[in-house]
Order: C-alpha cells, then structure tokens, then sequence
C-alpha cells in the first residue's frame, strides 16, 4: 500500500503538533493556509497598485477597474499557490474569474438598464401607457416641442399587439416545442428519425429573424392572397424563431430527468404518456421554465420579422386576424429610425426609450410569472 | 387585412380601409396625411408601411397594397406588369412629397459652406481629405477653415436618398463621380455609415469633421452647403426644391396619368436647387370596385391638394409641392375609375 | 388474487450481450421466492423481466415466454401497463417522486393514472401503505412535506408504501432492505409473510438470513465469469437450497460465513 | 391457449399514450416540414441568382465573390461573440449555480436573465449611442500599441462602430441564453458526484472539473449553439452597430458586413434579381448554422458514450 | 499513519432542525469502529460531520468540536477540502463519476494531488486498488469502458477502490455493502481488517454480524421519536456492547433476531 505516496500532506502531520508560544496548540490543519486577512490585504494592494497602474497613462475610472481586478486575480492566484499549494491556486483563481466573469456581465446589463431608464423614465406617464399613436403628427410633436408642453402619443396600441403576438406565437410554439423534445428524449430515442429533427432543430436557430418573417409572409401569400398582413402571421413568424430554443432547452430539461424516476412511475403501472407528464415534465419544470421565457424573451424583442408580416399601425387593434399590427419593438424602430418629426426627435426619442423600458418590464413581469409556475411543480427540497 | 373599402356611394362620403406600402422618406408625411385625412372622412383608415420602395413596389405589384409610394417612378416594364391587378391602363405615379437633400456637415462655428459639385463630389470620393482643402476654401473666402480630417458619413442601407444624392454628383460632376448611379453607396468608397436617415444624422453629429447627405428636415444643428448653381450657391430651402422640381421635364412615352419625372440635377437657374428627392405615390388607373376607386380618389386628392400638403409639410417638414404640379398631379388622380 | 408465474426458456439481451441465459422456473402463486447470487449474475436483469421492466433499458430484450397465470408477457398486443400494473416492483435504489410530497408518493401509482378515488379513501389509503411499510409513525405528521427530505432507509420504505398502495397480484423487490436497518428490515420481513397470503412476492437479497427467513423457494444464479451470461443454477424448496444443495456451487454460497 | 387475458383489457388505456405520442411524432414531423418549406422556400427565391449573369449580381462579379466576404464577416461576429460569450456565460451560470450564496442565487440568475429581455433595437441604439464612443479610446491604444497586429491595425475607427464592437454587442445579447441553460443544468448535476469528488479531497473548482462540467457539458454545447444561432441571425442590433464595408482583416476599423444584416439593410429597397441575391445570402447563413451545427453534434457524439445523462 | 478522531459536544443541525445531540466520542487510530442503529437516528449525519461533508447539505452546520489528532476541524483557517484529503468516505449509494472510465474513476482522487503520476504507477495501483475492493477480475477487460455500466454492486466497490487509492488516513464509510453480495462483502471486510492496521476506519452498517465480525469498538445511536434529535447511546468495546450491553436500548437493538 504504499508503492505511491501521492498526497499532499502537511509537511509535519507526522510529528507531534507543536505548541506555538502562547501555548495554544497550533493546528496542523490550518498550516500552509493564508490568514484571513490576506483577501482582503490583496485587494487594497490591488487597489492601490490598480490606482499607480492607471495614472501612468492618464487615469480613469475604467482602466482604474481593469487593472485593480486583473492585479488582483493574478495576484491572489500567485499568492495562494505559493502559500497553499497550485491546487489551492488554480482553485482561487477560478473562483476569482467566476466572480470578475458575473461582475464583467453586470457591467453591460447595468449601462444598458442605466440607458434604458435614464431616456425612458421620463416618458412613462398615464397618457403614454394608455394611448395610441393614433392622430400624432409631426406637427403636434413640434408644438410640443415649441411650446414646452408635454409629448403626446403612447405605446397602448404597440403594448397590445406585444402582448396579442407573443402570445399567440407562444401558444404555437410552446406545445410544438415542448412536445417535439419529448419525442425526442422519450419516444425517439436515437432514431433516424430523432437524429434529423435534432440536426433541423439546430439549424432552425440560425435562420434569420428577418428570413423567418419573408418566410411567413410567403406562407399566408400562398393561403391567402398577397394581402395578408396581420398579427397572426406575426405570430407564425415568431413561432420559427422560438420553437428552436424551446425545443432545445427543453430535450436538455428532459434529458438530465434520472432515470430511475421514470422507472418509478412504469412499475407502477403508469402510462407513458401520464409518466412524462406527471412525472417528467414536473421534474424538469423549472429549466423548461426558464427555456420558455428565455424564448419568449428572445422573440418578443424582434422587429424585422413584425415590420414584414404585420405591417404598422398607429391605432389599437385586438384583432390578430384582421388589419395591422404594431409591437413594441417596431414602435421602438420606427421612432428611433424614422421620428414622427424629423425636426423635433426629441419626442419620439423619448417615446421609443419609454417603450423600451415598458418591454422590458412586461419581460420581468413574465419571468416572474414563469418562476413561480416553475415552484409550483418544482421538485421539492429539504424537509 | 381587411382592405377592400366596405361602403361609399359615389361622389359622397367614404369609408373602409386603404392600404400602401413604400418609400421610408413619406413616413413622416404619411402619418400626416392619414391623420388628416381619417379626420375629415370618419370610418376610413389608412394604413402604411414604410417598409421601403422597392418593398412597396412589390407589394403594390403583387396586389398587396392598393397604392405604394416610392422613391423612384415605376419603370416601364414594372408599369407593364402592373396591368395584371391594375387593368389594362395600368398603374400611374404622381409626385406627392418633395424634399431637399442636405449635404450637411459637423464643423464646430461654421454654418454654411460654398461647395461645387466637383468639390463634394471629391470629398465624397475621398479624394479631398482635411477640411482646410484650398478647393474647400477656393469657394469660401473669410471662412476660418481647420485642419480636421473629414469623415464622410453615408447610409449603408439602400436608400432613395442615396440615389438621388449619388444621381446629382453622376450628373453635375461626371469627371470625378464615375460610379454607377443607385441606391447602394459605392462598395470601394470605405467610409464610416449608418443605417437610415437618423442614423448617418446621428453619427455625424457626433464626429467633429464628419460630412453626409441627409433630409433637409432632418439634420437638426448641423451646418449646411450651398450648393453651386449656375454662377450662384443656392441654400437649402424648401422653396428652393420646389423650384428644382419646376425644372423637371416629364418622363417621354408614359400613360395619359402618368406625371413621373426627369430631374434636372444640372439646371443652372439661379435659387433652384438641385439634390432633391421626389417621392412618387403609385395609384391603379381603375380599382376593381367603386367603394375601394372612391376611397384611392378621394386620399389623393386629399393628398395632393394644398391642405394636404401644407399637413405634410408642417409635420415632416418637406416642401410642398407647386400649385402647378399639384392641381395636374389631382387631375390626373381625379381620372381613377372602376373596372369595367 | 395472486398469480403463478411461468418463466419458459428465457434469454435476455442488452442489445447483444447475453446477460441472462436460458431460465426455467415456475413460481407458485401465493409464495416467497429468492433470486440469490453473485453481484453481476443477472438476477436484478431477470427480475426486471418479470414485469417488462428492462423493456425501459436500452437496448433491453428477451427471447422466450413468462407466462402469468398461463398469460404470456410478451405476446404481442399484450400491453406493458397491463402488466406492470399487475406485477409491481420496487428497487433497489429508493427512487421517490422529487415534485411530490409524501402522500402524494403514497398515492402515485393511484393518482398518476387519474383512478377516481375519494377523500376518505385516500387517507386510509395512504395510512395503510405507510403502516404496511412501517413508516407510517414517522411520516404522519408530514405527509405534505417532500419525500426526498428522508433518510435514505425511509425513503425506501416510502417505495414500498407506494407499490403496496396499488395491490399488485405479484411484487417483485430488488434487494429492498439493502438500505434498511434491522428495525425496518424486520417490518419489510414481517410485512412480506404478510403480503404472501394475498400475494406472489419475488425478492432479490444478498441476505442468506433474509432469504432463509422469508422465502419458500430459492433460485441461486451464477455467472461464470465476466461477459459470460448469468444462470440459473439451481431452483428448489429453501430449506433443500439451504441445507441440501444438489449443486456444488450452491453449496459454496450459500455456506459463506455472511448474512 | 385461450386467449391471453392480459391483452384483452390491455387496450382501453392506449388511448391515451397512442394520442399523446402521435402528437409528439407530430411536432417533429412538424417541425422538419417547417424547415423544409423555409429551404424550399428560400431556394425558389433565391434560385435566379444562381443562374444569373456574374455582371448582374452586386458588385459585378458572380455570387460568389459577393458573398464570400460578408460569410467572413458574419464569421467573425459571430466568432467573437462566442469567444467572449462562452467563457464568461459558463462562468456566471457556475457562479449562480455553486459560488453564489445560495439565497442570492435565483435573484441573480433572474438579474442576468433581464438581458434576453432587451430588444435588440435597444441593444443597436446602446450599441451606437454608449458603448461604440466609449471604445473609441481603447481601439485607438490597440492600433497605436498592437497595431502591427492585422486584427488591430490602425487607424481606429472614429465612431466605434467596428465588427468589434458588433462582436460585443452580440456576445451581450448571448449571454443570458448561454448563462440559462447552463445554469438550469448546473443546478441538476446529481449530488451524488459532486459529493463523489468533494469526499475525494477536491477543492470547488476541481469538483466542477470532475462532476459538473462533464454531466452539463453536452447541454453546455447545446447553450453554445443556440447562441451561435442568435448570432448569426442577428440583424437590427448589427445594422445599427456596424459601420459596414469591404472585409478587412482590422477589428477595429469600420468595415466587414454580415449576411443578416446585409439583409436587412437591403431588403426594403431591394427588388428582382437583388432580392434574390440577399435570399440566397440567407441561404448561405443557412448552411453555415447547418455545418456549424454538424460539427458540434460530432463533437457531442463522440463522448457519447461517456455523457452524463441516463 | 492514521490518527485518531476525539469528538467533543457535537450537534449536528439541518437549518434549525437538531439532528445529532451532544456527541462525544474517542475514536482510537488503527481502529475500526462501527455505528449501528435504527433508520433515520444520524448515523449518516454523523458520520459526514467528521469530514465536514454535512456542509455540502444545505442547511447543514455543527456546534462543537472533532479534532483529528487534537487539530479542530472547525476550527476558522481550516480548509475542509484538506480535511477531506485525510479523512476519506464511502457513500451509501454507490457514486462513480459517469463520464469517466473505470480507470480515471479509480485515479480520480489520486490525479488531483500528483498530475505527473508515471503511466506505470497508475496502472498498478488501478489494479492494487481494484483487486483491494476485489473488482480486478470482472472489470480488468473493461478499464476504459464508463463506470457507470456495471451492476450496482460493481459500482460500489468501484467507489471503494476509488477512495482506497488516495490513502487517507481515515476511511469513513457509510453502508458500503448493502449493496453488494456476499463474496464482495467479504473482500471488502477482509480489506477493512487489513486497513486497519494502517489505517482509522469507522463503518456505519445495518449489519449487526457484519459489525461483530469487523469492528473493534461499536457505537449506537438512537433516536426518541420523530423529530428528536438521534444521540449516541453508548459506544463500548464491540464485545461488550453484543454480549453486555450497559443500556437497555441497545439490549434490544442488537439481540434482534437480524443480521
Ligand atoms: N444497462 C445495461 N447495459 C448493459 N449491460 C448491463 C446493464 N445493466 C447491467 N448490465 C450487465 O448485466 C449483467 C447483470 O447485471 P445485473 O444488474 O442484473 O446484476 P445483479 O445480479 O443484479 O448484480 P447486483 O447484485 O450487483 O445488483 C452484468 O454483467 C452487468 O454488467
Ligand atoms: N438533507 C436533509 N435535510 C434535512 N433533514 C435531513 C436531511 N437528511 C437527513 N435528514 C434528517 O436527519 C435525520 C437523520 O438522518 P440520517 O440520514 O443521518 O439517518 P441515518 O441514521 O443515516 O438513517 P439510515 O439508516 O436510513 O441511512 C433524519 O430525521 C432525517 O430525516
Ligand atoms: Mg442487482
Ligand atoms: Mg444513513
Ligand atoms: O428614404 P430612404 O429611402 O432614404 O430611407
């Protein structure tokens, strides 16, 4: 038993544990390890280090950051490994990139966020909410600019063909996708069959969202005349979009289901059908909950696709079989790209950050709807 | 959609829903239009999408608009086809919005410049570099030009205004600008870019030395060119482009309707100005059904008549079109009729 | 009602690996029979052939006849559901539902298939299984809570409530108390002599004791080396098995120092 | 024998299974006649250019010349959005999966989750408006310093609106989508082997290496190529980000053009032989996800056997 | 080298709920000890305190003192993966790593501490840790196939080997042969007789022969009811506590008619 002697032990675990001078035991376990301090007393080091780094080629707050994070991983790592060991080092530097990684993708969440609220806010009002384009003009825009009064307009049409859109596009692809993952992970098994979907599948999630709108338009061209233009159409598009991450996020979800819980289910003389569904899907809820709204998310963003299949509207409109259609983001584009004043943006500006934000916001919302369906069902921990 | 009008006896009120699609530029003026226009005629609806001209072309073609607007009239063969859902008269296209092209320019204290068409034509070309160019400051005596590079700015999207900016340096400056004229910047001329009008608007405010070409109505605070006209340099103005347009010759062997035009980029009639944009609508000569003739009717005219176009012209700001050219453009709307 | 289980030449594959080869066996309804063995020999892959289960594996499939009560398994058009629901089966890793609380565990085989049944039923229901599985002291006071909160011998008494909730005509167990303590292994015990009136029980075990204890019959499989298929080696009366086995090999094992 | 009582009552319940995975077969057939309709339909479009005389197509010479640098170009986006995406979204998921404190967790996995929330009209106007002038001074320190470097050969692009920039826009719009599928199942790897390594005497990161990586990693490429997807496809964010051009071999230079944005860009005004032009650039992007996508599978299949899953 | 274990008022708490109650407990180096009683009592818990794997349960978290030869666990500055890399542990269930080999299982623990182990050294204490757990034979062909295709038995005593080949100098085992058969129960008994001369063991078991036959001191746990905490009950020589037994709970325990 001793023909590899492959530990890392302390140096001294085979003697007698020493007394250190006060006479407390010192503990062998804790030898070779970094005091408490030393996090802490790397980071000011980093800091003041980052600070010198950053005034020799003209300070600023960003390059202040960037060297005070990267001295400090360097650091800490070659420090813990000096101290503690390089598996004690690789272990720190890990654990320091993952934090500077989560850190470094706040960093564009919360300019972007910043962006969003800092234009937005100021147009979120009543009238904004619960008000079309309908009526609003140039010439009214440039009055309110002239005369200071207040912008006129809202977002309630786009805020309704949001909401009609992507709810009709998810009610198609949410059972298409869940149902084709469950072919895939419960009935195809690793059949020919099985294999093509996956690949298509794959290659769905590359197809431009502006394609998928041509391709929509095309579709409803052939079925119904060359004027079909209506949310509807819309929602097929959209549907192309996210059936791919439905479907992919789900067959994951299903995929790391244990086995053994199936199992369960079939020696208890459950159907198939009723063991994927009671069972399975339950399990799994919470990552195909996530799925969903990450697809939702994904689509109900898009603009090219909407501006193809469901034209423009100024006006409300329930109807996603009849007439056009507006969405947030087609808001948003047109009163970014193509201001109802050219002379005076402002106005629109602030409309399409208002909108934006209201976007964003309805996506929150639906995250938190998604998140607690998921707790519902979700497996329950502890006791 | 629902696009067929639904009711409307002859010569009274209408009702229903029209449809258009094309040219961006309109948009403005569109949601003018239709504001206006749904205000005078309750229970009509106008809708338009600015999906672009070609776009609109194509669907108007296709039957899938019952009018588009472009910026660009229907060439022959397009007339041609459009017999397969206008009838055997085919579709026709009418001036409806008029608007100057600023060559417009981010150059801290100065407002205006006197530019040839050669010189913008070079600096486009990227064969004139700094701003303190003497062929810059050959036009511009007293103006303390800086020694900044210029950035020249063009939309990378296809673009009517890019055509008509591009079509005026082919026709007033054939020596320097050997491209071929059309909606697509040169693809060697690598320059900075934007999308859409906004866009290269934007980009140019934010760079000290940039250059574009853009909607008049558009470029906000930055400064403009004058550009040279005969012996004069014209300033942009609304009044000038409508003098422009009065240059224009029509367009030989078309229809009886039909008002498309030939600009004249290279008129030397002193206060014309000549980089502009003319934006057409495309109407059917006849509308399968007189509620939906009724309605087209009445919308250019609407359109086209003088409130019409003092509407637009307040909201999208663009000049109006001339008294002259409009009340030929109404008579020729006036001439829709129905099927037989 | 129990059930007779007739097992005619049987082979059973993992796609082409012979992991089970040529059983015969007859087990009588209303008894105890023990697959004993080596670890690898195959009696968890026979077993699971005695209720389609290792249809569920990929890859798995037999050649031969199971006939229950003269029925065969495999005939075509007979429908696995019909006899799983039949021919129940708990494993050897405790396996609870995770999204359901412990009742609803109890209820699974019940309620998954949406069987109607009342309030009143259910609670009686539940507290028989429990009890039955001689968990029902411990959990009674949090049947909402999750069953995966338990400990790993609780959980799988929690398996075995929920088989017995259905009223199989045969369970077959697969080393059950492998994870139990003396005192629940004990109830198990106790609770297999019980279901034995009413039922055919098929059990897995290392367990010599637990075999001796509770079974009428042994099989004793062997395996005569790796990627060799598994056999049955000998199939008589405990006692015989125990005391007077015809074949050495049984001999051998069974007279290991362990229990 | 009589007949087999177990198949007499046998059939009643199929019913239900019968329905339940014809249905299932049915969305995945669905699916295939989606996508076959979307080809067949992008090739009746796109099929006069392929026929067409090289002097009609955009820039006079054939397809193919047209379209080999913006497949570059879109190659590139797409690459250094994945470059940056990949590492950085795994590592957020690994941060909310097993660094975080556990309470904190959902929240934060919900705050990274926003950023799929943001249209991607918002992401270009962000783009163009905050994050390109706030690059313009980096991209002028890697010419004057790196600049013998072809990616980052000077002069640095005034406005910011390079393909770099695009890059980085596009791994920002990635990133919640790889961060929440890796996340969902980071947080499913069995405890069993994470306590398997942690009992081995592993530190943290060593039982990631040993036990949540391998069990997550086929799903961690199925994140990969769903972003990949939503990279390639991306059109309005680039086209408003972009300052497009001829390939250049610079990052930091306005040039380079995408297949979907050059779509996008063109398609309002485009008509006849040019709209078949750009269809058939959506063709091509359709083959590249396609062969992309063909080499992640091989990728997956040849762990097969050695997968996690059950 | 092995060291001894000195547990010294120990709680053990899930959140807020007291699992293990004021332990304390000397456990000799070169010793075998065992824990032995009821399901649910925190055998498990307890156990997982001495190398601090209860902290990967959430919730989980102790009061007092386990000092491994006089150094505090839990004492602040001490890193448990180091305490993890002298006290090792087998599970209950049987846990190989799925997307390795059966060789790279085997080396898992051994490659985290030496990355240039020579290609030899490795195969030979692959195999030296293989036949310890006596699994050499059926797997030998098979060293590069996933672990996680063998039988649950396999699996177990491919843990066994795993934990074996890092050497630690105290092997923490939870239930290791519940799942496993007689022949492999008794190399993994012979092993832990062998161990101890070298090594500290401490054994959880179900298994009262199994304890008699391996252990040199026993500890029994108990438990009041649910939702109390378990406690120790009385931890003595192996020999006293089977044949005089000071308290009556463990009369009973161990005087069951079970093994
Ligand atoms: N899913 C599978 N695929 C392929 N071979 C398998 C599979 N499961 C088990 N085997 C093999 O089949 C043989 C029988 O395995 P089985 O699990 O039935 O043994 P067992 O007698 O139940 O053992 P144990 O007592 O350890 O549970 C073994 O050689 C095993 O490696
Ligand atoms: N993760 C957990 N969270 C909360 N409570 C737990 C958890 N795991 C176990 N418990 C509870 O702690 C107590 C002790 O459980 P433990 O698993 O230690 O018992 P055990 O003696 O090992 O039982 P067995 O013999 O069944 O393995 C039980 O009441 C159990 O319900
Ligand atoms: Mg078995
Ligand atoms: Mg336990
Ligand atoms: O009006 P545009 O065609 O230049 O966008």
């Amino acid at each position: 038993m001793s023909a590899v002697t492959t530990r890392n032990l302390p140096k001294n675990s085979s003697r007698k544990p020493g007394l250190t001078p006060n006479g407390r035991k010192r503990n062998s376990l804790s030898k070779g390890h970094l005091p408490r301090w030393a996090t802490p007393g790397i980071a000011a080091g980093s800091l003041i280090l980052g600070a010198a780094a950053s005034t020799l080629g003209g300070f600023s707050v960003v390059t202040f950051a960037i060297f005070t994070a990267i001295i400090f991983v360097v650091a800490s790592a070659i420090i813990t490994t000096v101290v503690e060991g390089s598996r004690r080092g690789k272990n720190a530097l890990a654990t320091h990139l993952v934090y500077a990684a989560f850190l470094l993708a706040l960093i564009p969440l919360v300019s972007v966020l910043f962006t969003v609220l800092q234009k937005g806010l100021p147009g979120i009002n009543m009238h904004f909410l619960f008000h079309s384009m309908n009526g609003v003009t140039g010439a009214i825009d440039n009055a309110s600019v002239e005369n200071g009064t207040p912008v006129l307009g809202g977002a309630y049409h786009a805020v309704v063909g949001t909401l009609l859109i992507t709810m009709w596009s998810t009610l198609i692809s949410v059972p298409v996708g869940m149902l084709t993952a469950i072919y895939l992970v419960e009935y195809g098994k690793n059949g020919p069959l099985a294999r093509a979907i996956t690949f298509f599948v794959d290659v769905m999630t590359g197809i431009p969202s502006i394609v998928a709108g041509l391709f929509a338009t095309a579709l409803f061209a052939v079925i119904m005349g060359p004027t079909a233009r209506m949310g509807i159409v819309a929602a097929v598009a959209l549907s192309v979009l996210m059936i791919p991450t439905v479907v992919r996020s789900t067959e994951e979800m299903l995929k790391i289901v244990p086995n053994e819980l199936r199992e369960a289910a079939y020696a208890l003389g459950v159907r198939k059908w009723r063991t994927i569904a009671k069972v399975v899907i339950p399990t799994a809820i919470s990552g195909i909950a996530s799925g969903v709204t990450l697809a939702i998310a994904r689509v109900i963003g898009e603009t090219a696709p909407i501006l193809v299949t469901a034209g423009l509207a100024n006006n409300i409109n329930v109807n996603v079989f009849g007439n056009w259609m507006a969405t947030l983001p087609t808001f948003i584009y047109y009163q970014i790209l193509t201001p109802t004043s050219p002379t005076n943006v402002d106005p629109s500006i602030q409309r399409a950050w208002a909108a934006a934000l209201l976007l964003i916001l309805m996506v929150m919302v639906l995250n938190l709807g998604a998140r607690l369906v998921a707790s519902l069902f979700a497996p329950k921990k502890g006791r | 959609g629902t696009d067929a009008a639904t009711s409307g006896s002859a010569g009274g009120a209408v009702t229903g829903t029209l449809t258009g699609s094309g040219a961006s530029s309109q948009k403005s003026a569109m949601e003018a239009w239709k504001a206006g226009f749904e205000a005078a005629n309750a229970g009509t609806m106008v809708q338009y999408s600015p999906d672009g001209s070609g776009a609109g072309r194509k669907a108007f073609l296709a039957g899938g608009a019952q009018f588009a607007g472009s910026d660009a009239y229907l060439k022959d063969e397009e007339i041609e086809s459009s017999k397969e859902v206008c009838g055997p008269d085919g579709a026709f296209n009418v001036p409806a919005y008029v608007s100057p092209i600023a060559v417009a320019f981010n150059l801290p204290g100065v407002e205006t410049l006197n530019l040839d068409a050669a010189t913008i034509a070079k600096i486009f070309k990227l064969e004139i570099t700094k701003w303190n160019d003497p062929a810059i400051a050959a036009t511009n005596e007293g103006v303390s030009l800086p020694d900044t590079a210029i950035t020249v700015v063009h939309r990378n999207d296809e673009s009517g205004t890019t055509e008509n900016f591009v079509e005026y340096l082919a026709a007033t400056a054939k020596d320097v600008w050997d491209y071929e004229v059309s909606g697509d910047w040169p693809k060697d001329l690598a320059s900075e870019n934007a999308k859409g009008t906004s866009g290269v608007v934007a980009t140019t405010t934010a760079t000290e030395g940039a250059i574009t070409y853009a909607d008049f109505s558009a470029v906000g605070d930055l400064g403009t060119v004058n550009v040279k006209v005969g012996d004069d340099f014209t300033k942009i103005s609304a009044d000038a482009a409508a003098k422009g347009v009065e240059a224009a010759t029509p367009v030989k062997d078309r229809g009886a309707l039909d008002m498309s035009l030939d600009l004249k980029r290279d008129t030397t009639e002193s206060g014309s100005y000549p980089i502009i944009l003319v934006s057409y609508h495309v109407f059917c000569s006849t509308y399968k059904d007189q509620a939906t003739a009724d309605l087209v009717k009445s919308f250019g005219e609407y359109v086209l008549s003088d409130a019409g176009q003092k509407e637009a012209a307040t909201s999208a700001g663009n000049a109006p079109l001339s008294a002259k050219m409009s009340a030929a453009a109404i008579k020729s709307v006036e001439q829709i009729t129905v099927a037989k | 009602m129990s059930k007779r289980i007739d097992v005619k030449d049987l082979n059973v594959y993992y796609t082409n690996f012979l992991a089970v080869e040529d059983v015969n066996i007859e087990i009588e309804a209303k008894s105890v029979t023990a697959f004993i063995g080596p670890s690898g020999c195959g009696k968890s892959t026979f077993l699971r052939t005695l209720n389609r289960m290792h249809e569920v594996i990929p890859g798995g499939r037999v050649e031969g006849e199971v006939l229950l009560d003269g029925d065969n398994l495999y005939e075509s058009g007979v429908d696995p559901v019909t006899v799983r629901s039949q021919i129940g089966m708990v494993f050897q890793r405790p396996n609870p539902f995770p999204t359901m609380s412990i009742r609803d565990n109890v209820l699974a085989g019940v309620k998954l298939n949406s069987k109607k049944i009342s309030r009143s039923d259910a609670e009686d229901l539940v507290e028989k299984s429990l009890r039955g599985a001689n968990l029902w002291n411990e959990v009674k006071d949090r049947l909402d809570k999750p069953g995966s909160g338990l400990s790993g011998g609780q959980q799988q008494r929690l398996c075995i409530a929920r088989t017995i909730a259905v009223k199989p005509q045969v369970i077959l167990m697969d080393e059950p108390c492998s994870a139990l303590d003396p005192i629940s292994t004990l109830a198990i015990e106790d609770l297999i002599n019980e279901l034995k009136n009413e039922f055919t029980v098929v059990i897995v075990t290392h367990n010599m004791q637990q075999a001796a204890r509770v079974s009428d019959k042994t099989a004793f499989f062997n395996i005569a080396g790796t990627g060799k298929p598994g056999k049955l080696i000998e199939y008589a009366e405990t006692a015989t098995i125990f005391s007077n086995p015809t074949v050495k090999a049984t001999e051998d094992y069974v007279s290991g120092r362990f229990g | 024998m009589t007949t087999n009582a177990l198949r007499r009552n046998g059939s009643k319940g199929q019913v239900g299974d019968k329905v339940f995975s014809g249905a299932a077969l049915g969305a995945g057939i669905l699916i295939l006649v989606t996508l076959l309709a979307v080809a067949v339909f992008l090739l009746i479009q796109a099929l006069p250019i392929f026929s067409a005389d090289p002097e009609l197509v955009s820039g006079g010479e054939g397809f193919a010349t047209y379209i080999f640098p913006i497949v570059i170009g879109t190659v590139i986006a797409a690459a250094i959005a994945l470059v940056i995406a990949t590492p950085v979204g795994i590592a957020v998921a690994l941060f909310i999966s097993h660094y975080a404190p556990r309470r904190l967790a959902a929240g934060l996995g919900y705050v990274i989750d926003l950023l799929a929330a943001i249209p991607s009209v918002i992401y270009g106007a962000w783009g163009y408006l905050v994050l390109a002038p706030a690059l313009v001074p980096i991209y002028a320190w890697l010419a004057e310093n790196l600049g013998f470097i072809p990616i980052f050969e000077g002069p640095a692009s005034q406005t910011g609106k390079t393909i770099f920039t695009a890059g980085i826009v596009l791994a920002v719009m990635v990133l919640p989508i790889i961060t929440s599928l890796s996340r969902e199942i980071f947080l499913q790897t069995p405890k069993l082997h994470e306590e398997a390594a942690l009992a081995l005497g592993a530190t943290r990161w060593e039982m990631i290496v040993m036990s949540v990586i391998p069990f997550a990693r086929p799903g961690i490429i199925s994140a990969v190529m769903l972003g990949l997807g939503r990279a390639l496809g991306e059109t309005m964010a680039v086209a408003l980000v972009l300052s497009t051009g001829a390939l250049i071999p610079s990052l930091i230079k306005s040039g380079n053009q995408t297949i979907a944005a050059e779509i996008a860009l063109n398609f309002p005004e485009a008509f006849g032989l040019r709209l078949s032009e750009l269809i058939a650039a959506g063709l091509v992007l359709f083959v590249i996800t396609l062969v992309v996508n063909l080499i992640a599978r091989a990728i997956i299949a040849r762990h097969k056997e050695f997968s996690g899953a059950n």
